[in-house]
């Protein structure tokens, strides 16, 4: 990954808590369309993670198949990563953290590469949760193979072909609370403030977070008629709550009325703190965020915000009970047992 | 050995009153469910710490209860462990399959049959003893309900009893079946001896079977080849294990999991591994390379159905070169087939896995031993090579009891191949990812968390160069395509070597692999003995196939390619890697009806293909 | 035809001088989404208009827009339409690429390219035309946004007034293009004729490229192999399809949506068919095969990933043989590969796709007219031997333009195979589904829903008797075996016969399927003209391989296969099936850079190769 | 299939309205285990066909792999049946209703089968509402490979070696009305009356009938510390409604009160009568009978009752808009375009 130099740079750039550069923090040029959503949500990520101050070196960036699975490729050179195939991002990943449990996963999906050929991975995954951020890059289509409709495409949601989608679509919201996702929320690639927010608590969270980011296809899915087109989202667009994060390592801290604002502590000691913009929405709560969620489609309505977080449950590393250094690099004398063992086996089958 | 002793073998019962020592198949049949697995192992161990050499074979059907069952022992002094075509000595538990059993046996077998079953009725060249079962057990065992249990261990009793097993011996293996639980143990010893004692006091020994004691165990072990290539994981250092069950490979892991549990917690209390019962076989296999690419030993255990829908991600495994261990368990395929017989139908289809051009190393134990040892030889090979490795067992080493030397602790240490860490970039400053540096074929890897600048790269399923960066460059596809057969090539020097086995100045060669070698080294001294048929014999132990292989076909000029599917797949395989003129020396055997095979039927057959 | 009308082109531009007509390839470099597209094509028809065999193909990357493509146009008086290795005519619109571009033509080549391109500094052996596109746009095109997209259609112009095409010719192309949209066709006419009247006021033709009219394609078409495909599927009375996108077959099924939509609307107004767009390729052949049970015609369409997913249960319409059809439109592998580039690499996968003892029809067109024939030929094939066929299309007939004789209307009748309704069962009382009554290996089968109590059996993918009961027997099991051997052996003789076309009483023959017989039918020319190498070919279209097969090989002292794969797919496939004494006959040509295959290439090796 | 004579029997044996005996609907003899639940569903399955005079020959019986999938040989001999591969049963089930849509499709699967490797086509079969009567035999386990856990098994539930399971289940009632099932409801192998009463139901929707029957493994998961036990279920059962059905050819009509029973009157006349045994519980109402099962889940409740029914949403078949007549059977005059039509797509290519 050459095009990130090593070598310090021209005289104090700004750095971040761990000493560096934005540029630390870039891919390679993306080959995105000019104006795809997915162009965005790289640039929040790298904002997010520079900001929170994490060890490149520490994520590992996992995708499956699409436009939007190729764009970790453009964010973080310093990472490693691996662009696997179409639909099964969540098992790569899993084996990912089993290996090495002290990695980040960040995980990039399209909503073709979840809901439609990956929705038994993904379930899966939500109802282990695992320690991963998972992002869908969802524009309702397949940009890739260019713009067929996926699962999560909206009934009657038009193609510029005149097709009409006469499927109902797969809240993956919905499923990822259902099913055991431990942080869940839905943004738009186009909400800078929002974004950014989710993304850095995602970081602070333990456990697997599920992150439903609405971001246009413009090429094949932006036009009259698209349910997921930038004007559409605008329009349509209701958010749960305005929030702002807090993370561990900045001392200033601002009030907060807590009659108005749920404050979050999360597992490395941020809080995220959401002022409500709906009376009495607690995102501790599953049942009442599944039943938002399901009026929100009964309205039409594209609801964003953290709908569900739980910062108690245990993540799946943990039922593992595994040994704190990573499985990857532990020495021949922890994984290969004595002779003593072999022999005492053997006596054993005698 | 003398042919004498193994002449006799096929014709069994013909010789009439012939003494016959140590050597016979013993065959219970039952139902499945009623629980007469314990008393055939026991009968079993009594026989084996007999100091004669013994295999267990359980034909059982796919489903839970209630089917026929058949377990055949075979007590063997030559060593001869493979399945055995003939039975000697039917135990006949099962009312439903009573009659067939005893029509399909040779003039002389021994049948032992439950009173109310009344089969001596049936044949008059047949040897016949009857128990009155139920009788015995009421008096030794007054709880009814526990009666369905005991019941099986009264034939070993009366078996024990026919063939002069020592009940000193039934006993002991009994306190071994039933380790901790005193009672079951008394229980079913009463039981046992009430059988012995009916058999002294009541039949009269006709049959011409006898089992006495020689030295031939002393040592060993008895173990099935999926618990031996449990062991074997767990001393290779694999780290992360997913599974999805499937007959028969789920005993691999579910053996694994109790010895992991009890050998490689870490000093914190903490386990030194992962194991994970995946959502399916593309889960798994997912896993499995995910855990590879991040630095884990990963594997997974699977069979025909699950090989097929790994289609995918071994091709990407093949092209982004990540290390993994995949055990099949080879089954009789194609699509669901009999889960519950026996194989060697995936070889093919193992080999090309995936679309595009790829190949796949696979490593072949024929025992249990080799279960064990081969499990390092694949993750070693695996990390070396950065590819995945498929170990082929079958149903019939992976689910039936061995009987082995004890296995030897692995005396090379793990090898992880080629990976950079941090220490060795701060000196390279940065490397290539599939860059030949070394002329193998194998380039260097680094693995996610190292931490330095230059470590990260990105790895890809689609086109990419020796940086690998994207790309769709012909050039730099077809280097890095040539590069990979380069890489397999180095493979060859690299995998098990053959065993070769030598007759005296034999024209004849014949080539076999995995479970096939026990009715090869048996079929081949039924060959000198009865058609003076010399062979040498190459066990094939590993694909791609290194250099003996071509050897072995130019040193002769026949060569039968012994196999356990229809299609010939091996010889096919052979076919593709051979000088053309040598291919004309080939000659297809194939063994196709999920029974293990057996020494007689290779024997026919070559003999009929050599003219005799 | 005259050896001196082929042996230029290979060294294109030396000649110098000398006038060289209908017989060139222009190339088109210019970036994707930037709707080059249109006056691609309308550069194409002119051509073709003016009774010239053309061919049109397009490189391009694997992402939507914004990165380097290229749109070679070969005209070929003689009728060569395959990939031509040099460029005489480079159109440059794409800065990025213009400089490596113009570095890799060879001498004598003509350049086009936007004035501040500046390129003729690059070199002084080629001959550069310089147009300012802009400006000229901004005349024709008052409206700046649509210039964009006009810009294209000015080349046009300017070549058509270069090469001598007619403008009338170009009018007639781009009113087709825009059909209905006058508006459009006028303001894109204009631009071209802006393009044209610059050229001649301006530009001094140096260039050796001509276009002349000529009368070799009067009532020929111009078509895709997706687009034949879908027509063929149609006229082949298929009923179901159900598919997930994939590059490069989803045009092949979108193609089938418009067809089927507008011609298989039955008499109530309601469609004859369903159109399913599955969640993926599991589920794509799942419902092919619930489908092909049922008793509809029943296809999907996929490339090599999706191949990969399908292997179950491919393993399970083998062993339960239920018919269907699979599209496999092949791009570059192993794993993602490179889905924009073409390949022959799914041979072998697909020949053995499953775990177990599995074998598969494969059908392989090389040309449009064939991707229609062969529909028809897949679905009785599939039908009648009641298994899956596949065939096996390649990028670059599938998305690629191709000049066609028109299709000609099905001969045969729709071949259902033995199915068995309400009244044949009244008279037969019943039927055993896997009996084979007529030796062929194939059973009779009743559809679900047939009004007869005896009509029902029970399809399952585990061990069956020929009454399709669930059975573990061994016999059982190994004559339904050796059943679909026969089936497989019968089918042999009802493929698709290859192609063999011969030259004088030669030796030397070559083998090629698929797209790679354009190169050829050239290379033997070359052959014959250059080194005086005389060849026969045999152009094989379908496995498993027939009797002239083995014929051809016999009758010629060395066979070239050549093919599109690294690991000699096709090859590999005929040593399995030939002969021993034959395989030495056979010599490998592979082709591996996901370029379509150039005759040169075939040349060059197969005459060093003849040690020439 | 032999096993049934096709010839008169005895004399005048109890027939259905379409002149059948009950015998007509039998199958070949089971080999599961003696008590498994799996056999009980079969014999419903029998009843209720019998009891709705549904001609065996229409009826497309499908399954996955594992015991409860090899239950359609135990049952209705004279319907074809298809025993395909695992988890993939429902893209069987929807080819072969694409090639006739007369069959009545019976769908039978197992928990391993449904919600462990076939979960992805179950999530896209609901969403599509192909007329199906899909019927989860749900024992939480892996019967068929000897007692593993699945997907549904419950938290905390422990196997006879002492495993326990640490995963949450997937509630595959709250997935098929979430994903748009149009009649969802669970019950219990043991249950006689609600079995019946509810497949009785189930063949007069048109639509996906999704019924998730608990069903105990005997031999592996019907002791102390399973959730799935005979006696776990009989201890933990709460029923959302006494239920009845009466089928549009029985003249004869019970009053019912409209306060406390809901009338739901089923696409061919019949009429399902549900007698509330909770107050105000709706079972047309989507977001309602989600919030309800979740709260069963907290409650440790085994819920069982019709959850869900939707008669109006437009099924799959409908979308397609396919002539009435079988695509199976379509004359060639029907399947294969004439001369001109060739002729016209030739002339546009030239
Ligand atoms: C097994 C397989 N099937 C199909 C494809 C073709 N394919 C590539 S990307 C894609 C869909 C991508 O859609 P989505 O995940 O929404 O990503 P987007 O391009 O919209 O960002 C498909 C079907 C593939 N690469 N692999
Ligand atoms: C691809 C594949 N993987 C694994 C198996 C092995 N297998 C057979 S049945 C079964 C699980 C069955 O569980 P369930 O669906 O709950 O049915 P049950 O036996 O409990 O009724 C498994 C894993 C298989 N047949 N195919
Ligand atoms: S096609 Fe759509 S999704 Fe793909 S890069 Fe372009 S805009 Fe983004
Ligand atoms: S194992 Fe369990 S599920 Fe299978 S048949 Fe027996 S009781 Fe039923
Ligand atoms: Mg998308
Ligand atoms: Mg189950």
């Amino acid at each position: 990954m050459a095009t990130t130099p090593a070598e310090p740079r021209s005289p104090e750039p700004k750095t971040n808590h761990i000493g560096l550069t934005v540029i630390d923090y870039k891919g390679g040029k993306t080959t995105l369309c000019a104006g795809c959503g997915h162009n965005a949500i790289s640039e929040r990520i790298i904002e997010a993670m520079y900001d929170m101050g994490v060890q490149p070196e520490r994520v590992a960036k996992l995708s499956g198949i699409g436009c939007s699975s190729k764009s970790p490729a453009y964010f973080m050179n310093r990472s490693h990563s691996f662009n696997s195939v179409h639909g099964r991002m969540p098992s790569v990943a899993t084996g990912a953290m089993l290996a090495n449990r002290n990695l980040i996963a960040l995980g990039v999906s399209g909503d073709g590469d979840t809901a439609s050929i990956g929705i038994g991975q993904f379930v899966h995954l939500m109802r282990r949760n695992l320690p991963v951020i998972y992002i869908i890059e969802d524009n309702g289509v397949y940009g890739l193979t260019k713009g067929q409709f996926s699962a999560t495409a909206d009934l009657g949601s038009r193609l510029k072909s005149g097709v009409i989608n006469d499927l109902p679509p797969i809240d993956t919201c919905g499923l990822a609370i259902e099913l055991g996702a431990t942080f869940v929320g839905r943004s738009f690639s186009g909400d800078k403030k929002q974004l950014s927010t989710m993304l850095k608590a995602a970081i602070a969270h333990q456990g697997t977070v599920m992150l439903d980011v609405v971001s246009p296809c413009v090429t094949f899915n932006d036009h009259e008629g698209s349910t997921k087109s930038y004007k559409y989202v605008k329009d349509h667009e209701e958010t749960l709550q305005e929030m702002s994060f807090v993370p561990h390592f900045e001392e200033i801290d601002v009030e907060y009325d807590a009659g108005t604002t749920v404050n979050v502590t999360m597992h490395d000691g941020s809080s995220l703190r959401l002022r409500k913009l709906e009376e009495d929405y607690d995102p501790t709560h599953r049942i009442a965020a599944m039943k938002r969620l399901s009026e929100a489609h009964d309205k039409g309505e594209v609801l964003t915000g953290v709908f569900y977080v739980n910062t108690k449950a245990p993540s799946f590393l943990d039922m593992l009970n595994m040994v704190d250094q990573p499985l990857a690099t532990l020495p021949e004398s922890l994984t290969r047992p004595g002779r003593e063992v072999l022999a005492a086996a053997m006596e054993e089958l005698r | 050995m003398a042919t004498t002793d193994v002449a006799p073998q096929g014709t069994g019962g013909q010789l009439g009153r012939k003494r016959i020592v140590n050597d016979m198949s013993i065959q219970v049949a039952t139902v499945n469910g009623s629980g007469s697995q314990s008393s055939n192992t026991v009968l079993l161990r009594a026989i084996f710490q007999m100091g004669v050499p013994v295999s267990g074979k359980n034909l059982f059907p796919s489903n839970i209860a209630g089917l026929p069952t058949w377990y055949t022992i075979r007590a063997n002094k030559d060593g001869y462990i493979g399945r055995k075509k003939e039975i000697d000595f039917l135990v006949a538990m099962n009312a439903e399959t009573a009659q067939d059993d005893v029509m399909s046996l040779a003039p002389g077998a021994s049948v032992l049959y439950d009173e109310p079953l009344a089969l001596e009725k049936l044949r008059h060249d047949l040897v016949f003893y009857s128990v009155p079962y139920d009788k015995l057990v009421a008096t030794v065992c007054p709880e009814a309900k526990l009666r369905k249990l005991v019941k099986n261990m009264v034939y070993v009793g009366v078996v024990a009893q026919l063939l002069t097993i020592d009940m000193g011996e039934v006993e002991k293996a009994i306190r071994k079946q039933f380790a901790t639980k005193v009672k079951a143990a008394n229980l079913n010893l009463a039981a046992a001896q009430a059988g012995f004692d009916y058999a002294k006091a009541s039949l009269e020994k006709r049959g011409v079977f006898y089992i006495e004691r020689m030295n031939e165990t002393a040592g060993k072990i008895i173990i099935d080849g999926n618990s031996a290539a449990a062991l074997g994981c767990m001393f290779a250092g694999c780290t992360v294990v997913t599974w999805y069950p499937i007959t028969p490979s789920s005993s691999l892991v579910e053996t694994m999991i109790e010895y992991m549990k009890e050998y490689r917690i870490g000093p914190d209390g903490k386990a030194t591994f992962a194991i994970v019962q995946a959502e399916d076989e593309l889960a798994a296999i997912g896993m499995v390379i995910g855990a590879g690419w991040a630095g884990a030993r990963s594997m997974t255990a699977t069979a025909g159905p699950g090989i097929s829908l790994m289609s995918e991600f071994a091709g990407l495994a093949y092209y982004a070169e990540i290390p993994g261990v995949i055990w099949d368990i080879q089954r009789v395929g194609p699509s669901t087939g009999l889960p519950t017989r026996t194989s060697q139908g995936d070889i093919l289809a193992t080999a090309f896995l995936s679309h595009g051009d790829t190949k796949h190393i696979m490593l072949i134990p024929c025992s249990a031993a080799e279960c064990f040892s081969m499990a390092s030889d694949a993750f070693n090979l695996a990390e070396q090579f950065q590819t995945l490795v498929f170990v082929m067992s079958d149903l019939d080493l992976g689910m039936n009891n061995w009987m082995s030397d004890p296995f030897e602790y692995p005396t090379t240490p793990i090898k992880r191949g080629k990976v950079l860490d941090k220490a060795d970039l701060e000196k390279l400053g940065g490397f290539a990812r599939y860059k030949d540096l070394d002329g193998d074929g194998v380039g260097y890897r680094t693995l996610p968390g190292t931490n330095h600048p230059a470590a990260a790269y990105f790895t890809r399923g689609s086109g990419h160069n020796d940086k690998s960066n994207y790309s769709e460059r012909p050039d730099d596809y077809e280097n890095n395509m040539e590069r990979l057969n380069r890489k397999f090539e180095t493979v060859r020097s690299f995998v098990p070597r053959p065993e070769i086995l030598k007759g005296t100045n034999a024209k004849i060669g014949i080539i076999a692999y995995g479970t096939s070698h026990w009715g090869i080294i048996e079929s081949r001294d039924q060959l000198r003995a009865e058609y003076s048929i010399e062979t040498d014999y190459l066990r094939l132990r590993a694909y791609p196939f290194t250099r003996e292989v071509h050897e072995f076909i130019e040193q002769h000029d026949r060569v039968y390619v012994v196999e356990q599917n229809r299609d010939a797949q091996m010889l096919s395989l052979l076919k593709l890697d051979l000088k053309p003129e040598l291919i004309t020396r080939l000659r297809s055997i194939s063994h196709l009806d999920g029974l293990p095979l057996d020494a007689r039927s290779v024997t026919d057959e070559l003999s009929t293909m050599e003219g005799k």
